[in-house]
């Protein structure tokens, strides 16, 4: 096996069919070992990024136009990392879950495979209309993860969040219409030498509708309505997947044909994201303040959170650690929301309430709970030493050095108001309240994974370089 | 309100976006000649399938992956106790129709998946005559509705998709991605389709059967 | 304006008479049924286009599968009592 | 004007239609069809604009095949959790909408 | 890695370890959890005094570590750093000793201990930061680890402390960062460096060197309570007294108040500061909140309120010395950083007995409370005593010195301040001790739940901690001039601070 490239396709294919094949509720340990050899899969690939620079790979052996190409530059391979090291955890986290005969586990192992299968096919496409294809795998898959809690209010939600996420593709596969119309290919590379600022008024209705398609499938304010339901009604595993790596995927496409194809055009329209992801944190921010539910909280900080990664497009243009704030911010917010959902998920499954409130004299009974979803809490608010923090940074670095005075206001503002729903959970939970007969008792694999996963947001606060490092190969560093 | 606003902005959507494409010329490029240009090298002689199993033969692998999510996810919220139907009468004329019209169909089916490979046709359609079959078949109480997959629903469902997959990362582990040996590829192709138009049948089938409320 | 172009007008203009009343339409059963139709002028589109494979594609899958797993769920619907008679 | 281009338009048509229905529809069925009839419009639109010139290309074609597919797996999906959310609730609308 | 680079890392390690350890330990392991706090707190006396000795030689300790490209975590343990860090490893011990007694039998202390040690470990890390991101990232971690401890008890009344001490915290740690990110992009670092960093911008950016100077200095101004900054401090005495203790002592207030120090000289230099007119306005503000402080503690019935007020007045000494803008203010502030230090915790180590072997926490149940308690009120009364700035005292001797500095710079008004602070200091700690010892007893205590037994007034471990710290506080008045005094550790800073000026 010489490339990793392709195999973290093929290989989460090959395990999600597996445990369909095995029947309902089956395989988990047949999926993590899979997870397990995909992580080992990109760190061979980020290796290679790092020793060789990126190397395309022609998918049937057609080079484009012909043929879909597929490649991996620094930014790519930041992501894989992300998702395969988030799922991992994840997929364990899972096991110990769902116990023996749930419904909602009947299907996870099957849906999580292809959801993963997607997102790295979508981490790896060149190809705009093989992308269209990954899109939806990633949509339907994360809706069936959803729809699978079972209950009328997840119903509910998956339903929303399946027409949001047609519309959302729906547009961006009329994009690559207009897009194939006009110059003949849907080549990613082919694609950047062909547009220019002055290109038909076609091809910029394809930029604004893939671009609006993505967001909405971003959930960027105000085509933020479908999250919250949908992220704070699934499953603990299911949310965490969701928030922390299935929104990324889409705001990764962004990216990439902001950087890439439509560079040339996005220079007119920089402020209108930023804009809007302002008014994502602060809407956010100030529904999670709000929210009376445990996970509704932490999904509307979601909302919040992704705001974050649109303040960086008015400043990606000219040099500066934007891009690295933007990644920074996804990689951290990945890692502790992920630890979040999954903190939320035992405190639940131990106090039996879904309610802040219910979260009273958790820091006697479930400590190591608690410190997961307090270190995942300091990368929400961007306090060091956590990733948040260094995105924080960066962020305020380029607006600074670019005079974005507004887009450093809105950053402080918001870890500000995360600062409030956080302390919200954590001075609830130091309450002294009288202990409630323990529904369960807390599994320690359950407190473990969602431990690891706090502390890892914290300590990539400590060391960014490799990180950036990474970053910096191919061309979008 | 809203709904003034929304359908106003799509009307002025659609008359922006329906100038814009009157104003583009005659296009630049298409791949059309590249793909003729190269269909001898790709094992068949039908363009569109050459797309679609050779050149971009990636896109497929994927979207039959889409296609067993959607069933997975059907089958996960299903018939978890709806109320059963009322049961009419079937025509007798209709059941012996269907009878007649089913091993036809299948017929038909196979033909188009022979045909696939030098005109329209091919694992698709094939697939879709094969799941109309079973419509039919149920609709006239010959076929019963399919509650939790067993074993062999379940092989027969991902059994297509599996042999894709498997000879996808065979020719991975000898070169590319799906890049079949040109004195092969003819082959290999007529392999993937079969297995598919199987799957492809179960597959759209179940995507009515697994839903349907009558049972026998 | 030679017959194929009025062909095709005629037929754009029923595709798009026939999705907007299958949206408008009083009631769900018929708006199914004008969808069903719907994809069937879809299947002549594809044809005039030049593109068998879509059509044969379009008018097993697109109107006859999509069509019967409408109907269903338009009969489970009505069984459950749910009305389907709201515009 | 070519046939490629007249179904071009239709599309363009048909997708903004489609689309306001996804958004301005309450009936889940209603909306199933409204998300179908976006998506035909997309698939006229891919394969009437590389047309426009009336010469057949298998490339947008292909893609289209794989596109329907996709709609009907979308479709069908959309159509179980809709029964399945009647069947707990009894509503075919979805409630609280925003 | 050489020792030099290590030495630095292990002053950190000793309070880290330790505290990840107890965190993880079972309440009931009550010997296994001192052991570790003491091993951990001699552990640390031990490579500070390697670290006093090799400074005192010459000997440079720097740790570099880069965390992303150009930002560097940097650890130095220069001079300045080290007055801090024996200041807060001397006092860490006896604080951990006396909660050790103050906490025994109550819940959740291996929490208590853990958050503990973290909040040393993140003291260790602002006195030795290297540059102002690494300041920056330990000021944060402190106050992340001393909510915990501020809402110990777990009352609604805690809680709203600890909402207030949090807004307040947070609010000016965003001040600082703004500022500390601005300052970087100009230009290009935050090293900490002798004569500053900011000169070599030039008068050209003044302004936009001034705005950031006030966002500097609003940030660590929250935690040194500087006037109007100071609303956290009062409402953080619901705390348990040793939290109290590493509040106003060793810690927080003393984190901003170093923070004043180190931004004024070594970011600023305090020639450019002084050139920018940055000072006056820095002296005004220290002199109304000495002045501020000391009229709001007069009126306080509270005990440890009173002394909250007054720990606003008195940091701000330092403040002002800084902003004396000359070395002889200079010393003044620096020595004051360590007077206040032990004076301070003398007093909230006597409130803590008074309230837990009593029941006494207001003024007003004072009457007669030195004949129950006579130890304990010695060792309060020659704390009061020092920040009267009575003779023989630590703090005749930074008052001294903050008087003659504001002689040499200038500015007469300074010293009038302080004539009228150490009059206000009188004001209200002398009808304490007059209650407390010439007042009858009354008929019963408020709350008495540790009764005397022979001559021990309270248990032995709330007594021996203030018992020593006061004997330090005459210990510095008397041996000032000693050459292991804080003063001359101070003198020594400033000599290296002004080694141009010609000392």
């Amino acid at each position: 096996m010489t490339e990793p490239l392709p195999w973290l396709i093929l290989l989460p294919l090959a395990w999600a069919t597996a445990t369909f094949l095995l029947g309902p509720g089956r395989g988990a340990w047949l999926a993590i070992a899979g997870i397990a050899v995909q992580c080992g899969l990109t760190f061979a690939l980020a290796g290679q990024l790092l020793a060789e620079g990126p190397q395309p790979h022609a998918a049937g052996g057609w080079a484009p136009p012909l043929g879909i190409a597929l490649a991996a530059d620094g930014l790519a391979a930041v992501m894989l990392l992300l998702t395969q090291g988030v799922a991992l955890l994840l997929a364990l986290y899972a096991r110990g879950y769902f116990a023996p005969g749930d419904q909602a586990a009947r299907h996870f192992w099957p849906l999580a495979g292809f959801l993963l299968a997607g997102m790295n096919a979508l981490f790896l496409a060149a190809d705009l209309f093989n992308l269209y294809v990954t899109l939806e795998l990633v949509g339907l898959a994360a809706v069936g993860l959803v729809a699978s809690g079972g209950g009328a209010a997840q119903l509910g939600a998956a339903l929303r969040y399946l027409f949001a996420t047609l519309l959302g593709s729906g547009a961006y596969l009329l994009g690559v219409a207009l897009v194939y119309g006009a110059y003949g290919t849907v080549s990613i590379e082919l694609l950047l030498p062909l547009v220019d600022a002055d290109v038909p008024r076609a091809v910029w209705f394809a930029a604004a509708l893939m671009l609006a398609g993505l967001m909405l499938k971003t959930a960027l304010f105000p085509f933020h309505f479908w999250l919250p339901p949908a992220h704070g009604g699934a499953p603990a595993p299911v949310s965490a997947l969701l928030s922390a790596l299935v929104v990324k995927a889409s705001f990764y496409l962004i990216l990439r044909l902001w950087l890439g194809p439509f560079a040339p055009l996005a220079a007119a329209i920089a402020w209108l994201p930023a804009l809007l992801g302002s008014a994502a944190i602060l809407w956010g921010s100030w529904r999670a303040i709000r929210a009376e539910r445990l996970k509704l909280l932490v999904a509307w900080s979601t909302v919040a959170q992704l705001g974050y990664l649109f303040l960086i497009f008015p400043l990606i243009a000219a040099p500066g650690p934007a891009l690295a704030a933007g990644v920074m911010q996804a990689v951290s917010h990945g890692l502790a929301k992920a630890a979040m959902f999954a903190a939320a998920g035992v405190v639940i499954h131990v106090t039996g309430r879904d309610t802040v409130a219910g979260v009273a004299g958790v820091a006697g009974r479930l400590p190591l709970t608690l410190f997961a979803f307090a270190l995942a809490g300091v990368t929400l608010m961007g306090l060091p030493p956590s990733g948040g923090f260094l995105a924080k940074w960066l962020l305020i670095d380029a607006a600074l050095a670019q005079g974005a005075w507004a887009l450093a206001a809105v950053v402080i503002a918001g870890g500000l108001l995360a600062a409030v729903y956080v302390f919200r959970v954590l001075r609830q939970a130091f309450l002294d309240a009288p202990a409630v007969e323990a529904a369960h008792p807390a599994p320690p694999l359950l407190e473990w994974t969602a431990f690891a996963l706090a502390a890892a947001s914290v300590l990539l606060g400590l060391r960014g370089m490799e990180l950036l490092r990474l970053l910096s190969v191919g061309s979008a560093g | 309100m809203k709904r003034l606003a929304v359908s106003l902005g799509a009307a002025l959507f659609a008359a922006l976006l329906g100038a814009a494409l009157l104003e583009l010329g005659p296009p630049a490029a298409t791949l059309a000649p590249l793909v003729a240009g190269t269909l001898a090298q790709s094992g068949v002689t039908h363009p569109v399938t050459a797309v679609l199993l050779n050149f971009r033969g990636y896109d497929t692998l994927l979207e039959i992956a889409v296609l067993l999510i959607a069933l997975i996810g059907l089958t996960a919220v299903a018939r978890r106790g709806e109320a059963p139907a009322a049961t009419a009468a079937v025509e007798p004329v209709l059941t012996t129709l269907a009878r007649l019209a089913a091993p036809l169909m299948v017929l038909v089916a196979v033909y188009l998946l022979w045909a696939g490979a030098f005109r329209p046709g091919g694992a698709f359609q094939a697939g879709a005559v094969l799941a109309a079959a079973a419509v039919l078949l149920h609709l006239t109480r010959l076929l019963p509705a399919w509650a939790t997959p067993g074993t062999w629903l379940r092989a027969g469902l991902a059994g297509g998709f599996l042999l894709f997959l498997a000879i996808a990362a065979a020719l991975l582990a000898e070169g590319a991605l799906l890049k079949y040996p040109p004195a092969q590829a003819g082959l290999l192709i007529l392999a993937i389709e079969s297995g598919l138009t199987v799957s492809l049948g179960l597959i759209l089938a179940g995507l009515f059967l697994f839903l349907s409320e009558e049972r026998r | 304006m030679s017959v194929a172009l009025l062909f095709d007008l005629l037929l754009a203009a029923a595709l798009l008479w026939c999705s907007w009343r299958a949206l408008a339409a009083p009631t769900l059963q018929r708006a199914v049924v004008l969808f069903i139709v719907f994809g069937l002028l879809m299947t002549l589109a594809w044809a005039r286009l030049a593109a068998p494979d879509i059509a044969l594609a379009e008018a097993g899958i697109g109107a006859g599968l999509t069509g019967a797993l409408l109907l269903d769920a338009l009969g489970a619907l009505r069984r459950r009592g749910g009305t389907g008679e709201k515009a | 004007m070519t046939s490629g281009l007249v179904f071009a338009l239709a599309g363009v048509a048909l997708f903004a239609m489609g689309a306001a229905g996804v958004l301005l529809l309450a009936e889940l069925m209603r909306r199933v069809l409204a998300f179908n009839i976006m998506g035909s419009g997309a698939f006229l639109v891919l394969v009437g604009l590389a047309q426009r010139n009336d010469v057949p290309d298998p490339v947008p074609q292909a893609m289209v095949l794989t596109g329907i597919v996709v709609a009907v797996a979308a479709t069908a999906l959309a159509l179980a959790l809709a029964r399945r959310y009647q069947a707990l609730g009894g509503r075919d609308e979805l409630a609280g909408d925003d | 890695m050489t020792a030099n680079e290590l030495l630095p890392l292990a002053v950190l390690a000793s309070s880290l370890l330790p505290g990840l350890v107890i965190f993880a330990l079972p309440e009931e392991r009550v010997a296994l959890r001192t052991a570790l706090n003491l091993a951990g707190a001699f552990a640390k006396i031990g490579l500070v005094a390697l670290l006093v000795a090799g400074v005192a030689a010459g000997e440079d300790y720097v740790f570099r570590y880069a965390v992303l490209p150009g930002i560097d975590l940097v650890f130095k343990a220069d001079a300045l750093a080290l007055l801090f860090i024996t200041l807060s490893t001397v006092l860490w011990l006896f604080t951990t000793l006396y909660a050790i007694g103050y906490l025994e039998g109550a819940p959740h202390r291996s929490r208590f201990f853990g958050f503990f040690s973290l909040c040393v470990t993140a003291t260790m890390g602002i006195a030795m930061a290297g540059n102002l991101f690494t300041f920056f990232v330990f000021y944060e971690l402190l106050t992340l680890s001393t909510f915990p401890l501020v809402v110990h008890r777990g009352t609604e009344k805690a809680m709203r402390a600890g909402t207030i001490y949090l807004a307040y915290t947070l609010v000016g740690g965003t001040a600082l960062l703004v500022g500390i990110v601005w300052l970087h992009s100009l230009v290009g670092h935050t090293e900490f460096a002798h004569g500053g960093i900011a000169s070599a911008l030039g008068e050209g950016q003044a302004g936009a060197l001034k705005a950031i100077f006030l966002l500097l200095i609003a940030g660590v101004g929250v935690k040194a309570a500087l006037v109007p900054l100071h609303g956290w401090l009062p409402q953080a005495m619901v705390a348990p007294a040793p939290v109290s203790a590493l509040l106003h002592a060793v810690a927080v207030v003393k984190a901003g108040a170093f923070g004043i120090v180190r931004i004024a000289y070594e970011i600023y230099g305090i020639e450019f500061a002084q050139s920018l007119g940055l000072l006056l306005p820095l002296a005004v503000l220290a002199a109304v909140t000495i002045l501020w402080g000391s009229l709001r503690a007069l009126f306080q019935d509270d005990l440890k309120k009173r002394l909250a007020y007054s720990t606003v007045s008195q940091v701000s000494y330092i403040a002002l010395g800084v902003a004396l803008f000359g070395p002889l203010g200079t010393i003044g502030g620096l020595v004051h950083l360590v007077h206040q230090g032990v004076m301070k915790i003398t007093l909230f180590f006597c409130a803590g007995n008074y309230a837990e072997t009593l029941g006494i926490h207001k003024v007003s149940e004072m009457d007669g409370a030195g004949r129950r308690m006579p130890w304990t009120t010695a060792a309060f009364s020659v704390a009061a005593l020092g920040m009267m700035g009575a003779p023989l005292t630590a703090g005749a001797v930074s008052k001294a010195w903050l008087g003659d500095g504001a002689e040499a710079a200038g500015m007469g008004w300074a010293l009038w301040v302080l004539w009228a602070s150490s009059l206000l200091n009188a004001a209200y700690f002398l009808p304490i001790l007059w209650r407390a010892w010439a007042r009858p007893l009354p008929a019963a205590w408020p709350d008495e739940h540790i009764p005397a037994r022979g001559r021990r007034e309270t248990a032995w471990l709330l007594l021996l901690p203030p018992l020593a710290t006061a004997a330090l506080t005459l210990t510095f008045g008397i041996f000032a001039e000693a050459e292991w005094s804080p003063l001359a550790w101070a003198k020594l800073i400033a000599q290296r601070e002004y080694l141009q000026a010609a000392f």
